[in-house]
């Protein structure tokens, strides 16, 4: 760079300042929904680990807990095991197709809406517009020299920034362990290294992308943005500046002194105003451009001002911006989302989860719940007899210790008994105590003569001497060797 | 003429050599090798002498005779249909070894066809096969275009070409016989190994001769990936396979270096495989056929010199993270770490500079569905080289090691980056090299990155599910303090992931399967009527000029 | 070359002013979050360098201020660990086996550590149930070789079965009739062990095989064919064939006569262990109770001098 | 790294218009790492720890040793103990460096399809390992692992032994001038329990003598697998080794 005739070219420094964006203020429909968007996401982020969930005394009372050190996870009624991980699979192709899903018939309305760096972003847009003012003022006080005032609204903006960062760094830690300990473990110092560590590393990332990174996370070290650009195709609903109906673009006064020269647009430049990516949507579709469609917003307030008709930046397709131009009407709305393409996409994800939904229901067991061992299915006695093993887990949910009855039906000359007992003195009913608000575990031995089909459904039946009297029962398989062994 | 003798010659010498050999074979494998070379270099003799070109007058349309050009393609033209019929292969034992691991009897209770066997087999044919003869063939297509001057020895560049093919077929034998070093990655015996460096060094005479004549006065960028890759290719791969054989008539051979340090040598190898073959070889192909499918410049020269250092001095580093919580001393795995992690912005770099070149054609990536490709394997390949430094890092790696993460990591890169960039880069050479307007159909195109990035994911989501449950399974504990799970029901468990897998690898297979014919059908010469989808056109009028005029 | 560069319409940017095949390059500066990214991750490597074990040296390397090691990190660990346990482990340790059974806890917890340690040390022969396979005893039933109850699973787990480097091993022979019987014989007394458990009708052949059962095997089966403990001498009489019950498997039982072998624990395992082991073994629903003196269970040495065969 | 653009005597149109600086420089760059991480491994002594007992294989063993590498075992199964709590008390101590020093080439493996085997050696009977690899089904029911029937079948190559013994000996592996005149002999003596022990012994301390296949009529590769699988992990006492494994 040193030599003139360097083809590294003039001074040019050697790395590239991000270009500052001051998105303006702006209201409208799609800011509303972006509202109601954040709201809901934001509230769902930092209020689930505080929703309690009765799983008695031998798990732990939170609704969303991903219990790493005890490798369960709970999610309301649902609670995985390691070796139930496939449901996670399901959950990540279902995400993966869901997007697919939303890209194809809405176009990036993820990044535009609800991925977390727009949603964390926005917030913090709020926070600077709070302290410093809207766009001008931002613009001035960044051009202002570090006085009093700057240096105060940095430091009260930055704080700002940092509590909500570190609010929530806070917050995902709860995900992973039991929330009112943890909070007062964290405060009080008694809590893991990896938790600090964690909220650390969190409202750092927090603060520095939604603070300083912004929209650079967007255009270049997110992947998506790549894929899902390469997902849409010409039925896919792009924020669009509708060229055909703006052009030829002039100021206010020039439009009204000549109207047949000149299109709608009367560049104003609010469109680019409120862009929190700073880009120019007339510029045509670009990888910057998450679709927040707040310009949108903007441009339809000035063409109600103007008294033009609105949607001259608004959602529209590839196709019906080619029969717009020619100027027939694009299809509506309904009939852009509903294609094949959506339809099948549909059709694959709600598959999926229905299949998922329907394997979660069947394992669901509210107060008896019985496993026949797997291995072996069933075991030959000396005398001749098979005997099958299960494991009972009964589920005593009110708050006083019971007496259960457990009874076998449907098993001719069947016996059964647990460890506690033995075979001599085992008959067609057990009964034991459980303690108040307990899971009770116990292995059961049923034993029958080995004459009968391999298979024979059977009944096992739990109910409690005291107290309500409804009971549960569970419809079992007792396993006899095959016949030709 | 007197040159023509040394070659007709030295052809026999070597095939006299190889009977000798194989007749002299302490085991039977070495002998079918021999074999093998024999005949290769009888068929070698017969082409030098009579100038015979066998396949040219067999297959004039596949092997593009007709077709005229300034540059010498028809390596190339070879070399994209081998790339083609390897990934292939490749494509296909992967999925029969997948499901193998789903349903063992497939392992057809044969000696050959054991998953021991054949997955050698896949990570060859897709690395070496499939990966290295698209290398092959792309950098002596860019290097000629690049420095606007023809292959320098024309006759080395063929011999480099059929010269790796029987390095290819010796290998892939040599693994369904059970010839194999046990080192993954550098799995062939020492006498491939001898020969794959006398093709090796042949390549880089030839890629440095071409840009030795060039007529331009900078070497382009792509040409300094390539470079690399050849030169860092041969050091690791004379420095791995340094080995004792038994015998000079026997295919067994024993590593030079033993236990820890023969450890860290393997994984200095394999790792920088990835490193250099999959990583800087395929980041050549991404600087030229990027910019020249979106007809855009590079985005940032800076970026890509400061990205190309510091790539090749910071990968070199990162072998030991194969090795975190062995027996390797402990310094050398904080060495392998932080340079991992170090080498995440190195490696962006390479994605930001591939992604930006579009930038002033981003609705090409909707219409245009080799751009569409390519952008998807820039998109995975920054999503891998972030995955790897977080694979890399000891407290990540004690629970993915050894599990299937590692194999769906591998996957993330080897499917949607180097696969994906690949197919791209053969769809845009198919037209050019057999002179087509375009390929026969762009939609198949498109549906053949669909059933691609479907195939991933249903690929990458099970094998990282699969490997997470894995590595908790391993170190699960009951609130008794005692291991919970037997290995074996960490088996058992693999199951409905193996499945989802093996599908995601027939959707990939079946996309490759379109490809196939797609291309069989453009050099076929046909076009298929259909609803355009844009892409750039070939006009080779357009092919600039041998001497450098200013740009507009 | 000053002059070839040109400034790129769409992007506004200055290209290099070379030209490779119709491929230009921009002078974009880097984007500064990148180089930033890059120092901070070399800061942060320096940072761990010093930290952690890192610079090779002559006679080893840097030990890194934080004096880490991964095998020293085991250490903590397994130290932490075994100070977890301690109490459950020192009670099992102390109490005799006999008693494990009465004390509910201390059983409960055995058999949760034996599950683990089954796991990892039995399931390769016994399966991961338990159920055995041919040749190797099912552990789910209620027939016993050497005797089911806590005190002799515990002493078959401690001393294994036919280990020949072990004085206190559980050990029997029976002698291989091949070279005792002809074949005839042979197939009389298989006719005879088949009826003793119903699986076949008593016939003119069985009758010859009762007296040469008399002559020859009761001595360890017992008379009625109910097997002996003590010799390890399985009853013939129940549904239960370690090495199965059909004719041709019984026959060359008789001709080859059959020498499972089960490793001792003793060298391999910490008593608490095989403890638990027995505990789990015990609990798997053939587990008789204690009854008789654990002594009695131990092989008579010379009992089973006499009973191997030359 | 960033210099190489600023610096006012160098410009990196240098590289970019000579072939060979370029291919210098870039060989230059690739090399330090390899060096600097792989050099030391031979010169620090801590790399491979003083313990006793680890001893050259056996002709049977590194036969077996051979077959494994030659199916591929390692691409499935690991033979390293990782210092981790899980490892250690599912397969035992975690491995040395010094166990696999005389392993040419390391089979430490990157994936565990199955379960590591570095301590596998005396864990189960040589018929558990025999129907195992006969047919891994018949006693792991879950097993994805390819049958290995055809290895009882096939008996080990005898006669060229001497020649491995040498090769592995030029690499480093001290097998003394005896063991390699006698490797043929010791090939099938191994497997056969009628051996003169001693003198086996003596050359090879604490190798187990015995008929591994139950098939004495003849040596098999599945001798071969089962007497290296049946040593694996059995050499170093680890109460004793203890004192030399800290630090690194």
């Amino acid at each position: 760079m040193s030599s003139p005739e360097d083809l590294t070219g003039p001074r040019q420094p050697l790395y590239q300042a991000r270009k500052g964006v001051y998105p303006k203020a702006v209201d409208g429909f799609y800011r509303r929904l972006k509202w109601v968007i954040m709201a809901i996401t934001l509230l769902i982020y930092y209020v689930t680990p505080w929703i309690r969930w009765d799983r008695g005394a031998y798990a732990p009372d939170q609704a969303v807990l991903v219990d790493l050190a005890n490798r369960r996870f709970y999610m309301f009624q649902i609670e995985i095991w390691p070796h139930e991980f496939y449901y996670v699979v399901g959950l990540l192709v279902m995400a993966g197709i869901g997007l697919f899903l939303v890209t194809s018939a809405v176009g990036r309305a993820w990044c535009g809406y609800s991925c977390p760096q727009t949603v964390w972003t926005d917030l913090f847009q709020h926070v600077e517009r709070f302290i410093d003012g809207d766009r001008n003022a931002q613009i001035r006080l960044e051009k202002a020299s570090w006085g009093v005032e700057k240096i105060a609204k940095r430091f009260s903006k930055w704080t700002i920034w940092l509590i909500i960062a570190f609010w929530t760094g806070g917050a995902w830690i709860m995900y992973f362990a039991d929330a009112p300990t943890l909070v007062r473990d964290f405060w009080s110092g008694n809590a893991a290294p990896v938790a600090y560590a964690t909220v650390g590393i969190l409202t750092a990332t927090t603060f520095v992308f939604g603070g300083f990174m912004r929209e650079q996370v967007c255009i270049y070290m997110c992947p998506w943005p790549r894929i899902q650009t390469a997902m849409m195709d010409e039925k896919s609903l792009l924020v669009t500046y509708k060229d055909w109906r703006g052009e030829q673009r002039g100021s206010l006064k020039a439009a009204q002194a000549n109207p047949s020269a000149f299109g709608d647009c009367i560049d104003c430049n609010q469109c680019v105003a409120v862009c929190p990516t700073g880009i120019d949507i007339r510029e045509g579709p670009q990888i910057g451009c998450i679709t927040c469609a707040l310009c949108i917003d903007a441009c339809d307030k000035v063409m109600a001002q103007i008294g033009k008709p609105r949607g001259l930046i608004d959602y529209c397709t590839l196709d019906d911006a080619e029969v717009e131009k020619k100027g027939g009407i694009g299809k509506p709305v309904l009939k852009t989302l509903l294609r094949p393409r959506t339809i099948i996409y549909f059709g694959i994800w709600s598959a999926i989860g229905l299949a998922m939904l329907f394997t979660l229901g069947q394992r669901t067991r509210l107060d008896l719940a019985v496993q026949h061992d797997r291995n072996p299915v069933y075991v030959q006695l000396s005398d001749g007899t098979i005997r099958n093993n299960y494991t009972l887990k009964i589920r005593n949910m009110q708050a006083r210790p019971r007496i259960v009855d457990i009874y076998i039906e449907g098993l001719p000359g069947a016996v059964v008994w647990t460890a506690d007992g033995d075979r001599a003195s085992a008959r067609q009913n057990v009964n034991f105590a459980v303690d108040p608000d307990a899971v009770h575990k116990v292995r059961l031995f049923i034993a029958a003569p080995a004459q009968g089909p391999a298979r024979t459904e059977f009944q096992i039946s739990a109910r409690a001497r005291t107290g309500d009297e409804r009971g549960d029962s569970d419809t079992l398989i007792f396993e006899r060797p095959k016949e030709d062994e | 003429m007197d040159i023509l003798l040394t070659r007709v010659g030295v052809w026999f010498f070597v095939a006299v050599m190889a009977f000798a050999a194989m007749a002299l074979g302490a085991d039977q494998a070495y002998s079918v090798h021999m074999g093998i070379v024999c005949i290769a270099a009888l068929i070698a003799m017969a082409a030098s002498m009579n100038r015979f070109d066998f396949l040219t007058q067999k297959f004039p349309a596949l092997s593009g005779a007709a077709v005229a050009s300034r540059y010498d393609d028809e390596p190339i033209r070879w070399g994209a249909i081998a790339t083609l019929f390897w990934g292939i292969a490749g494509f296909l034992v992967g999925l029969i070894i997948a499901l193998q691991l789903a349903f063992p009897v497939l392992n057809f209770n044969l000696e050959f066809t054991t998953f021991g066997r054949l997955r050698p087999l896949h990570t060859s044919a897709v690395i070496f096969a499939f990966g290295g003869n698209a290398l092959i063939a792309t950098s002596f297509y860019v290097v000629q275009r690049t420095c606007r001057a023809r292959l320098a020895f024309p006759g080395l560049a063929r011999f480099v070409f059929w010269g790796y093919q029987l390095f290819i077929v010796l290998a892939a034998t040599g693994y369904l016989m059970g010839v194999t070093e046990g080192k993954e990655y550098a799995e062939p015996e020492w006498y491939v190994d001898l020969w794959l460096t006398v093709v090796w060094v042949s390549y880089l005479a030839v890629f440095v001769g071409t840009i030795v004549k060039r007529k331009e006065p900078h070497i382009y960028v792509a040409n300094w990936f390539y470079l690399s890759f050849i030169i860092t290719v041969a050091m690791l791969h004379l420095v791995n396979n340094l080995s004792m054989p038994v015998s000079i008539f026997g295919s067994k051979s024993y590593s030079a270096f033993a236990g820890v340090q023969d450890a860290l040598t393997q994984w200095w190898y394999g790792h920088n495989a990835v490193g250099f073959f999959l990583t800087a070889g395929f980041l050549a192909m991404m600087y030229y056929f990027v910019p020249k499918q979106a007809e855009r410049p590079v985005y940032s020269y800076r970026l890509s010199i400061v990205h190309f250092w510091s790539l090749i001095f910071l990968y070199i580093w990162a072998g030991p993270h194969h090795l975190h919580y062995t027996a390797l001393p402990d310094w050398a795995q904080t060495l392998g770490m932080v340079f991992s992690v170090v080498l995440w912005m190195p490696s962006w770099g390479g994605m930001i500079n591939g992604l930006m070149t579009l930038n002033g054609a981003w609705d090409k990536i909707r219409t245009d569905p080799i751009i569409r490709m390519m952008v998807m394997a820039l998109a995975f390949y920054g999503m891998s080289t972030f995955e790897g430094p977080m694979l890399s890092i000891k407290a990540v790696n004690s629970l993915s090691h050894y599990t299937d993460w590692t194999i769906g990591h591998v996957h993330s890169g080897a499917l949607g980056w180097n696969g994906m960039i690949t197919f791209a880069c053969l769809y845009y050479l198919f037209p050019r090299l057999w002179n087509r307007e375009r390929m026969y159909s762009l939609r198949m195109i498109n549906w053949h990155f669909w059933l691609s990035t479907l195939g991933i994911v249903f690929y990458a989501s099970a094998m990282w599910v699969s490997g997470i449950m894995q590595g908790l399974m391993w170190r699960e504990y009951g609130a008794d303090g005692y291991l919970v799970y037997s290995f074996a029901e960490t088996v058992a468990a693999m199951f409905p992931m193996y499945l989802i897998r093996a599908f995601g690898g027939l959707l990939y297979l079946a996309g490759a399967l379109v490809m196939v014919f797609n291309v069989w059908m453009t050099v076929a010469g046909k076009i298929r009527v259909e609803k355009p989808m844009t892409e750039t056109p070939h006009n080779p009028e357009a092919d600039r000029p041998y001497v450098a005029v200013p740009a507009e | 070359m000053a002059e070839n560069k040109r400034i790129d319409a769409p992007t506004g940017t200055q290209t290099v002013g070379h030209e490779w095949d119709g491929i230009e390059e921009l002078d974009t500066p880097m984007p500064r979050w990148w180089v930033f990214t890059f120092w901070v991750c070399i800061l942060w490597g320096i940072g761990y360098v010093v930290l952690f074990p890192a610079i090779p040296l002559f006679n080893g390397a840097t030990p890194g201020l934080w004096n880490w090691s991964s095998r020293g990190q085991l250490e903590q660990q397994m130290k932490a660990e075994t100070l977890r346990r301690a109490p459950i482990t020192n009670a099992l340790s102390a109490i005799p086996v006999e008693e494990l059974a009465g004390n509910e806890k201390l059983y409960q917890a055995a058999i949760e550590g034996g599950r683990a340690a089954f796991k990892v040390h039995c399931v390769q022969c016994h399966g991961s149930g338990a159920a055995g396979s041919k040749g190797y005893p099912n552990l789910n039933d209620d027939d016993w070789l050497w005797g089911g109850d806590l005190p002799a699973i515990h002493y078959t787990l401690t001393h294994g079965v036919r280990q020949p480097d072990h004085e206190e091993t559980r050990f029997s022979q029976m002698p291989a009739f091949g070279g005792v019987l002809n074949g005839g014989e042979i197939d009389a007394v298989a006719a005879y062990v088949q009826t003793l458990s119903g699986k076949a009708k008593p016939s003119a052949r069985s009758a010859v095989g009762a007296t040469l059962f008399a002559n020859n095997c009761a001595s360890c089966h017992g008379t009625d064919g109910k097997g002996m403990r003590e010799f390890g001498a399985p009853n013939l009489t129940d549904g239960i064939w370690l090495y199965g019950g059909d004719a041709a498997s019984i026959k060359t039982t008789i001709t080859k006569a059959r020498y499972g072998v089960m490793p001792r624990w003793n060298n391999r395992l910490d008593p608490v262990t095989i403890k638990m082991l027995a505990a789990y073994v015990h609990s798997l629903g053939g587990g008789e109770a204690t009854a008789t003196p654990a002594t009695a269970t131990a092989p008579d040495p010379e009992k089973v001098a006499t009973n191997v065969q030359p | 790294m960033t210099s190489t653009t600023k610096t006012g005597a160098f410009s990196h149109k240098n590289l970019e218009r000579n072939v060979s600086l370029l291919g210098l420089c870039a060989l230059g760059a690739v090399a330090i790492g390899g060096i600097v991480e792989i050099a030391p491994l031979f010169w620090i002594d801590s790399t491979v720890e003083k313990v006793e007992g680890v001893r050259p294989y056996t002709p049977l063993e590194l036969t077996g040793r051979n077959i494994y590498i030659r199916e591929g075992c390692y691409v499935c199964h690991s033979q390293m103990v990782r210092p981790f709590r899980d490892e250690v008390e599912r397969y035992g101590p975690y491995s040395l460096a010094a166990e696999s020093m005389y392993d040419h080439p390391f089979q430490w493996g990157s994936k565990r399809t199955g379960p590591d085997l570095a301590r596998v050696g005396g864990r189960y009977s040589d018929e558990w390992h025999r129907a195992h690899l006969k047919d891994p089904r018949s006693v792991v029911p879950e097993s994805i692992m390819p049958p290995y029937a055809f290895l009882a079948e096939r008996p080990v190559r005898a006669g060229q032994m001497s020649g491995h013994l040498t090769a592995l000996s030029r690499v480093g592996v001290p097998y003394s001038k005896e063991a390699i005149k006698e490797a043929d002999t010791d090939l099938m003596a191994q497997a056969d329990p009628n051996t003169d022990v001693a003198a086996f012994q003596a050359r090879y301390p604490k190798a187990q003598v015995r008929d591994y296949d139950g098939n004495p009529a003849k040596v098999t590769e599945m001798d071969a697998v089962v007497a290296y699988l049946q040593m694996l992990g059995t050499l170093v006492d680890h109460q004793k080794a203890k004192p030399f494994e800290q630090p690194r």
